[in-house]
């Protein structure tokens, strides 16, 4: 059957309601806002196959209004793997402010963040001299 | 400690894999979209499905390209298997079933929901991989060998080679080249779902449609059936229904959304995701319903 | 390749029509029983009123005055089967109980096929077994115990119905959900209360179906009622005396020579057909009883 | 441990109760199979037994005609149930449709199986009687006592092969077809092979049963004194083998194991007596094994395919 969820404390809601019976979320609010602002709302999402999602589109859709919530979300996601989609979608949208983020969490209390961060850093550099030596070669 | 160890690492690897790929087939989607625009392999017009009196497919009309990976996506109960199952007549095998409309087979035109048309042949043509890996408990070799055998092919040496193909088209071969008569069973779920798509690919279909084919299966073997996937269709239109949304924008080309057997919006992959038309696709995406 | 998949095709159709014959031949076999048994044993009321069969109180149509009376034959058939119930219920009820809510599952592995091995026995070493161990032994005990008596076959017959009323009704009781059960220990029940206050309750239809599908086949028995009951068709409700069931005049008509179309021939379809009656009306009770399990859970 | 529902007095009396049930139970069998086979000791360790006709002399009586005929109405009556339950068997799971004419067809064959699986066998004897002895008039014998016999285990074979052919998931079927097979490929290579032991298990069974059943065959007619045996189908010149003495091989009169059992326990003398118990033993020790059999292989094959 299809479940329907308050957007704004995400817990299980009837379809019909205007009003979510728990955090008196007006749904017609939610209406109005634009799919950015959508994805936005739903970083907050309990399934985490839905965060990591949410996230990867940020990230392919480059949303920069994204960033401060993601900045947020560091700090309390439990999820390494939603951490990770975090780190590949800041590297995605690489402006100034997504650099300071993952800079940020080069200092996660996840080592294995920080850890994959160096991991990338490093292969990036690897593939950046790789083509330098051929470029040699030739 | 060592055990969460080699979790996190296992965790690690995979995404160093798997990722990197994904992130590199969506920017290659976005390059090279559809090279012919009027390229379609099937044309789903106005199509109605009936299980006896519920009507569980509602005026669908779908054009699905060829050698590009469509997927299907909505919420369970919506309908996506059901419109899968319509293109290879799947349907047919229980009694109270019902098509109205048709779905156009290209090139060749004809109407795959023609009451008269020839189900063998158009199974011979639309392969199907399922939701739970489902090899016959025979051998390795058998499984892929007997969808030859059922389509009359008895020379042995064509059987052989065509199995290696299809294995080695699978991404199995170098693990089971050694054991090819081993019973189908003793391959882990990866293994045993690759196996299947072996067995489809092996009598060279035009479609293979992938019904949640990794819904059963742990994230490493997943990554490995949709790398899979994506390398097959240079040869094959592939029609994959998911529940795993970003399975969908990962693998597909091509995506529709429905709900309640309507479809709701289908467009490029890319397009769904980033920038829906339809409402109800936005709210399906944030997760405001499933 | 059009040729091969035509081919194919046929062969389809072909292994359909042959295999819905054969489903259509099991149909035949009953219609077979019925057309049979119906137009012997109409043929047979042709020759001797219906009255005479249910009012006559003697069954001698192999002697010089014949008489159709059928109900020596029916008392006879169920005494036998009514102590066979009155062995067989208690019993079965008490290994049901003790298997399904008792009893470890290497106790069960080992005693269900033993129980059900009960129903695999010939039928005729139960009638030899009857007639010369069982009967001699109760004949030290009951005065007057015949030679051939309607006790000792019924005794017999009841631990063959065992299969029935402690295999299927431990069936059914192993059907009742765990949380039901669970329920009731957690307010301090016994197992023993539990078992007979809830699960047997809850069971009850499986459990009765089981002892009616037992009591039909007591009444369906042949061999063993052949045997050790005795030929005498004999209205008695005394387990000593010799007896003669439906099944046992059948048995007995037909070792002799029997000329088609005579009133011998005859009347063991008429017998027949009125043992089809019964059989089919405790078969459907049970049917029913079973079905009525499916709907509760 | 202080609480009374753990130990209280009925949980520990009634298991005792219930084991001493069971007991009974399998003293009952015990004593039943050490009877007989005591009984019937004399005869059983005297080989002469198993080759010797019946005869008027009890110590010169044997069982080699009836074990003969047993085994030539049992591969009767397997034949022919065979023949008719597993297709239907396969009909009523892989092709019915449950609609129209043909849904009410499945409905009837489905009821009608149900019911002549409690018909007491003695009216089957009476079938047998009306249809093939004096209706189609193949006399009493071996054919009609297989053609009898088969009816009889036409139930169990059904049964057994729709929960055996039932236990195949649905993906192995459709995986079959959505490679082009046809159902009959379907059933073929994958319905049959992988039910296959579900279906033996139940040929057994029914097998066991069929063996020990005496009323139809007494009510058809079969004879219990018969001193010769069959004629043998084979010819010592090409293509030894004769279409028309194969014929008068069904048509012979016979006499089965059960048959003459019975035969001997009614007789007064108590030396048949001895007779009739050693060929009971002998019919028993057959369904002992066909059961055990069964079992083994009934376990072997829910090891064999988990699906």
């Amino acid at each position: 059957m299809i479940h329907f969820f308050c957007p704004s404390c995400w817990r299980e809601i009837s379809e019909s309601v205007v009003m979510c019976p728990y955090c008196n979320y007006d749904l017609r609010d939610f209406n109005c806002l634009s799919y950015d602002d959508k994805l936005i709302l739903s970083l907050k999402h309990p399934i985490k196959e839905i965060r990591r999602l949410i996230i990867f589109l940020i990230g392919l859709k480059k949303l920069k209004k994204a960033l401060p919530e993601l900045e947020k979300m560091i700090e309390y996601e439990e999820d390494p793997i939603v951490l990770i989609e975090i780190v590949k979608t800041l590297q995605q949208i690489n402006d100034k402010y997504a650099k300071a983020i993952l800079n940020k969490m080069r200092f996660h209390r996840f080592s294995i963040i920080s850890r994959y961060i160096e991991q990338i850093e490093y292969s990036q550099i690897k593939e950046f001299y790789g083509k330098a030596t051929n470029f040699n070669n030739k | 400690m060592v055990m969460v160890g080699t979790i996190i690492n296992n965790i690690k690897s995979l995404f160093l894999k798997t990722t990197n790929k994904s992130t590199e087939t969506v920017k290659l989607n976005t390059k090279n979209d559809v090279k012919k625009e009027g390229d379609i392999k099937l044309e789903v017009k106005d199509l109605n499905f009936y299980y006896g009196d519920f009507r569980a497919l509602k005026n669908i009309n779908l054009k699905i390209p060829t050698r590009k990976i469509t997927a299907l996506i909505g919420p369970s109960g919506c309908g996506k298997t059901t419109l899968l199952r319509c293109f290879n007549r799947m349907h047919d095998l229980y009694p109270g079933s019902r098509y109205e409309g048709s779905i156009i087979f290209y090139p060749d035109g004809i109407n795959i929901l023609a009451p008269n048309i020839d189900l063998l042949n158009l199974r011979r043509k639309v392969g199907m991989v399922f939701q739970r890996p489902n090899p016959f408990p025979k051998s390795i070799f058998e499984n892929v060998a007997y969808g030859l055998r059922v389509n009359g092919i008895r020379d042995k040496k064509l059987i052989q080679e065509k199995v290696e193909w299809a294995l080695k088209s699978a991404a199995l071969w170098d693990e089971v080249k050694d054991r090819l008569n081993a019973n189908a069973y003793s391959l882990s779920g990866g293994q045993q779902q690759r196996l299947c798509i072996a067995r489809a690919i092996a009598i060279e279909p035009d479609i293979v449609l992938f019904d949640e084919p990794t819904s059963a299966l742990d994230p490493i073997s997943t990554a490995k059936i949709e790398e899979l996937i994506i390398t097959l269709k240079e040869k094959l239109t592939i029609i994959i229904v998911t529940h795993n949304m970003q399975q969908a924008a990962r693998v597909s080309d091509y995506t529709g959304f429905m709900y309640l057997g309507e479809l709701i919006e289908f467009d490029k992959t890319q397009k769904i995701f980033t920038v829906p038309s339809q409402k109800l696709t936005e709210d399906y995406i944030t997760g405001r319903f499933g | 390749m059009f040729s091969f998949i035509a081919y194919k095709k046929l062969l389809d159709k072909c292994v359909l029509a042959v295999f819905f014959t054969a489903g259509f031949i099991t149909i035949f076999i009953t219609v077979g029983i019925v057309y049979v048994l119906l137009s012997d044993a109409i043929r047979f009321f042709q020759e001797v009123p219906i009255e005479r069969f249910l009012t006559e109180k003697e069954w001698t149509p192999v002697f010089a005055t014949k008489k159709f009376g059928i109900w020596p034959l029916i008392t006879g058939t169920f005494l036998i089967a009514a102590i066979a119930v009155l062995v067989s219920v208690p019993l079965g009820l008490v290994i049901a109980i003790y298997l399904s809510e008792y009893a470890s599952v290497r106790v069960k592995e080992i005693a269900k096929p033993i129980i059900e091995f009960l129903e695999a026995v010939p039928t005729v070493v139960y009638g030899y077994f009857t007639l010369l161990f069982v009967t001699p032994i109760l004949q030290k005990i009951v005065p007057g115990l015949e030679a051939f008596n309607s006790l000792a076959p019924g005794i017999v017959l009841g631990f063959m119905i065992l299969p029935y009323t402690a295999s299927m009704a431990e069936d059914a009781m192993k059907g009742v959900p765990q949380r039901i059960r669970e329920a009731s220990y957690a307010l301090g029940a016994t197992r023993l209360r539990t078992a007979i206050t809830i699960v047997l309750p809850a069971a009850i239809s499986g459990v009765v179906a089981g002892f009616i599908l037992g009591a039909s086949r007591a009444i369906g028995e042949t061999m063993v009622v052949a045997i050790a009951a005795g030929m005498y068709p004999n209205l008695t409700l005394d387990p000593r005396e010799p007896i003669q069931t439906m099944t046992g005049y059948i048995v007995q008509v037909a070792l002799g020579d029997l000329p088609y179309g005579s009133i011998e021939y005859l009347s063991i379809f008429a017998v027949g057909f009125a043992l089809f009656i019964i059989a089919f009306i405790f078969n459907s009770i049970a049917l029913w009883l079973r079905s009525r399990i499916r709907e509760a859970y | 441990m202080g609480r009374k529902t753990i130990s209280s007095k009925p949980d520990i009396i009634f298991p005792i109760i219930g084991f001493i049930a069971f007991l009974l139970v399998v003293s009952f069998m015990i004593t039943l199979i050490v009877d007989i086979a005591i009984d019937g000791y004399e005869r059983l360790i005297d080989p002469s037994f198993y080759t010797s006709y019946p005869s008027r002399f009890p110590e010169k009586a044997g069982i080699l005609s009836g074990w003969v005929g047993t085994t030539l109405v049992m591969a009767g009556a397997i034949f022919w149930s065979l023949l008719i339950g597993i297709p239907a068997g396969i009909y009523l799971e892989e092709y019915a449709t449950k609609r129209g004419i043909r849904g009410k067809i499945e409905t009837i064959i489905e009821l009608n199986i149900n019911n002549l699986a409690a018909v007491p066998a003695i009216i089957y004897g009476l079938l047998a009687l009306g249809i093939f002895v004096y209706r189609f008039k193949l006399g009493e014998s071996i054919l009609t006592a297989g053609l009898t016999l088969s009816i009889l285990m036409l139930p169990v074979i059904v049964v057994n092969t729709r929960e055996a052919i039932r236990r195949i998931p649905r993906d192995i079927r459709e995986g079959a077809y959505a490679v082009g097979a046809t159902k009959w490929d379907t059933i073929r290579d994958h319905i049959l092979p992988y039910s296959l032991g579900g279906i033996l298990t139940g040929l057994i069974i029914a097998a066991s049963r069929a063996i020990g059943e005496t009323a139809p065959l007494v009510t058809i007619g079969a004879l219990t004194f018969i001193a010769f045996l069959p004629p043998s189908p084979f010819t010592s010149e090409f293509p030894f083998f004769s279409l028309e003495k194969a014929w008068d091989v069904l048509m012979s009169p016979f006499t089965v194991l059960p048959i003459q059992i019975f035969n001997w326990v009614s007789r007064p003398q108590a030396a048949f007596q001895i007779n009739a118990a050693a060929a009971g033993f002998v019919l028993l020790v057959l369904t002992v094994i066909m059961n055990a059999l069964a079992y083994y292989l009934r376990q072997r094959v829910r090891r064999k395919y988990i699906w």
